[in-house]
């Protein structure tokens, strides 16, 4: 209780908690929950985009688009280093993601079915991604912190490049302008659930935001996606899904439809459209993957043991 | 450019070019499903490598042709007109028959490509030289991979045994000389390939060596692709794919 | 040609036609793969008589909409125009996965059938007797093998239940009603699909019971092909390689 | 040696041999070896062709060739039957052809490359088959002559077939014609392979032709298939790949080049473009399909059994 009050003074002084500080078990088991299900929508989200990777219509595109599923690779790489930090091991981490005790973010298991898809997720996702991550660049837990930092770096990368892709869409032939609003008209409420439900009913918030986990509430990280995509989607000449969307001067921000929250929690229970092909994805990479784990570390074992028996 | 032939040149360069197209499209079939986190990094990593060094090849290879661009040639292009080797367009398999493919092409482009680099043709010597550097870094991960999974468990060793068995028969046709290689080698636009086999054969021989890996007995060697007289049937299905865009929607700007 | 609004009659040939050309190329698919010779020749002929009822479904829809051919509609639509439910363009998995997926699919066919035979549109009527023949004798096929495996050693059992719960989540799609239903219900062309749920579920309960194999709770299904709203990402790929030709050389006659 | 005697005069007498009789070993032998080499050459002869199924340009061309493939299968289950008369299951032949004992035709390790190799496969490969087969429908084996007549009736309708479909393309566009001779380039050679080497070195040919297993010899079949098939490549206007054909009024036939029996030997050994292929995927077929097969098997037993109990 005494170190509890110390730890909290410590946050609120925006002192960053590493590694070998004193933490309070709910926030090791909070961080790692929420970096571990971060780093896991890092490796289902380079499925939906790896779909296109073969499709590319040009050099490229194909080479920003592997640039960016590799960069996405790597922010994996450095969640789960992150979360290792905190006593957990990638292969723990990584059994809990495939036997379903963890979950990876829902708007992966969303199909990409057209190339403007592409440029869509990068606009629309990574859009919202980062909404939902510059606040964590200031999350109280210092590798945590730090891996966000390197991350929204890239993400902004990307989501430009996203937009560059629906850009040329948008300007493009009759069926690549209808490509485009076509991936929007699918995207654009997956998107919107990302935030998670409305605050009034997440669980968790209060606490997690005293222990600056959580920075925003849902709905504040929605509004202020909503009011800005809302002009870069009239800047390419599309239409928001939305027939209720209104500029609302009062509080300075767009009015908007929810999205449907039963086709969200469907989606989080196993039902979206994708969900068991992503994760058959995975587990047969895991599966198949055994025998090349088992060998190279049997060689750096073998390794391991003549370089002692040298000594 | 140098002094030759400009369709025996082009031929030259589709093949450099088409080769690395074919195997970057197969490495990124990997995307998403590597058995590590770190070989999923690794392999984009080669693709990206080799799509790179594609646009430079086709690059050139249109800029000789004239009315092209590299993205017509590698979009519009069907299995008749490509020039790679049949070795790059085998089906990935397992992990370990990518690797071992990957390293059987490796090898062979870290002995060419630093000789390209002091090519005649000037062109072709700026690509050779920013590719060299890259096909170094590639031969020395996918050596130490073939030599971590010959020489790991019992049967990491027997697949990666089974890979070399059946990719061996594909390796000759890197050496296979013909008129477009003894023009590029008067020329001094490029050596003929025939002259680096025993280099080619020093290096593999040393990793298999390590790998603890028997090289096959026989030289029979399937031909074909870099002539353009016959390919695999694998290699028109993965055209249906990686061309499927620019087929569908011809002259859209992506 | 009933009195009917035109783009629902459409929406509707184009239901029937793009169910049995997407499950025609996906069956034949298996060509030269089956587990026994008998299945190759029964694949095969499912297949063929898939893509000839596609001949019928997607001509009569190319002529209600007066400028095109079946082989436009087949080769020449992207994704977002096929209008075929979901479990027809699902991965063929393993062979009880495609008999699984077949017996589903032959089910309702046989129940649906018939009654487009007596449609109040006597081109639709035509054809449904035609195929419901055909039909007939599939699902009698499929529910034969569905029993066999399902009722045979340990390992085809979990098989069967696996392929069962796995594509239980698709079957709902046959049955959700739309405005394009409701239009052919009034217009006497076809029933209302809601109307036939309990006809199917009595055949394939008793299939189901003595196959021993357990039909799965819940009733969530997964929706969106037949009203294009979306598809699954297997969709886009299985048209490169069945659009290929028509893509690639425009114009051609074959 | 009496009964050799009788059973010779039988044959000569164009008698039949049925599964009954009594026959010599050598005959029993060599028929298991030729029907069974030509079961599997119709079972592994799907595989070019099925190649090309899912990319046949038309809904009409997808279901000829449908319909062809299955035509095979179906010759496939003939040759088995007549095979099955003389001693040996289908099962012991198909492991005989997995493990590498038995052949099948070489012409089915030449690939499929593009649209027009299924109209010359039909127009010559089938054409060679077909004058490969049309006197063994005189054969002296009751059975295998029985199962001869049903096949060739349909092989020469596969043979208009492939034609037809080589005139499209050789009538069609610039790129189609190209197609139609890049076929014919390819698989003229192959072709004439069919017949087996010249007479000179063709083993075994004396005994099977008293016994009326081989009816002509090989190079009188591969004139004649030369002689049918020039003036048909002429009327489509496209060129046989070789320099020396000429016609010879002598002899009233052309002549024409060798193909390279290197290559031909070569591809026997299993060093053909698609022998790995064509093996790893019935291989793959028959292993795949074990449970299958073993699944029906126990439910027929099930209900067998069932059946004797309720008697």
């Amino acid at each position: 209780p005494e170190k509890l009050a110390e730890f909290q003074k410590k946050i609120d002084a925006d002192i960053k908690v590493e590694p070998c500080d004193w933490m309070p078990e709910g926030y090791r088991k909070t961080l790692i929950r929420q970096i571990g299900q971060h780093a896991h929508s890092e490796i289902v989200g380079q499925l939906p985009e790896g779909n296109w990777i073969t499709r590319a219509p040009t050099l490229e595109r194909k080479m920003i688009l592997l640039a960016k599923v590799q960069d996405e690779a790597g922010h994996g790489l450095y969640l789960y280093a992150a979360a290792e930090t905190l006593g957990v091991s990638r292969d723990e981490l990584t059994e809990m993601l495939l036997d379903g005790r963890m979950k990876y973010s829902s708007i992966f298991n969303y199909p990409t079915l057209n190339w403007a898809d592409i440029g869509a997720v990068g606009w629309l996702v990574d859009g919202a991604a980062i909404m939902n991550q510059v606040p964590l660049q200031r999350t109280s837990y210092g590798p945590y912190s730090r891996a966000m930092i390197r991350i929204c770096k890239e993400e902004s990368f990307h989501q430009r490049q996203g937009y560059d892709i629906m850009m040329k869409m948008a300007q493009g032939t009759e069926a690549q302008k209808k490509m485009a609003q076509d991936a929007l008209n699918r995207l654009w409420y997956p998107s919107l659930m990302m935030f998670g439900p409305s605050d009034a009913e997440s669980v968790h918030s209060t606490q997690n935001m005293a222990w600056k986990i959580k920075m925003n509430t849902n709905d504040e990280l929605r509004q202020k996606f909503v009011d800005q995509t809302v002009p870069q989607a009239e800047y390419l000449g599309l239409t928001i899904p939305d027939e209720n969307l209104t500029w609302n001067e009062e509080k300075g921000g767009y009015d908007y439809s929810d999205p449907d929250w039963t086709e969200f929690f469907n989606v989080l229970k196993g039902n979206g459209p994708c969900n068991t092909d992503r994760m058959e994805a995975r587990n047969k990479a895991w599966d198949d993957g055994k025998w090349v784990r088992d060998g190279l570390l049997a060689h750096a074992e073998k390794k391991r043991a003549a370089k002692t028996a040298a000594e | 450019m140098a002094n030759v032939d400009k369709e025996m040149l082009v031929q030259f360069l589709l093949r450099m070019g088409d080769n690395s197209l074919i195997l970057g499209h197969r490495v990124s079939e990997w995307c998403g499903h590597a058995p590590v986190l770190e070989e999923d990094i690794a392999l984009a990593n080669t693709a990206l490598d080799l799509i790179g060094q594609t646009q430079l090849w086709l690059g050139y290879a249109a800029e000789v042709m004239g009315d092209k661009t590299a993205d017509d040639l590698a979009f519009l292009r069907d299995v008749w007109d490509f020039r790679n080797i049949l070795l790059v367009e085998l089906p990935n398999g397992d992990f370990g028959q990518t690797l071992m493919r990957q390293f059987l092409f490796d090898a062979y482009q870290s002995i060419l490509l630093p000789r390209l680099a002091k090519s005649s043709d000037l062109q072709v010597a700026e690509i050779a030289e920013k590719a060299s550097k890259e096909a170094a870094y590639h031969v020395e991960r996918s050596a130490d991979t073939v030599v971590g999974l010959g020489d790991g468990t019992e049967e990491s060793h027997a697949r990666m045994q089974t890979a070399l068995d059946k990719l061996w028969p594909y390796v000759g046709e890197m050496f296979a000389t013909d008129a477009v290689d003894a023009a590029m080698a008067t020329a001094g636009i490029a050596p003929d390939p025939a002259t680096l086999r025993a280099e080619y054969d020093a290096l593999i021989g040393k990793v298999f060596a390590e790998a603890t890996l028997k090289i096959p007995e026989g030289d029979f060697a399937h031909l074909g692709g870099r002539t353009g007289k016959t390919h695999t049937e694998h290699l028109g299905h993965l055209l249906t794919q990686m061309q499927w865009l620019q087929r569908a929607y011809p002259g859209a700007s992506w």
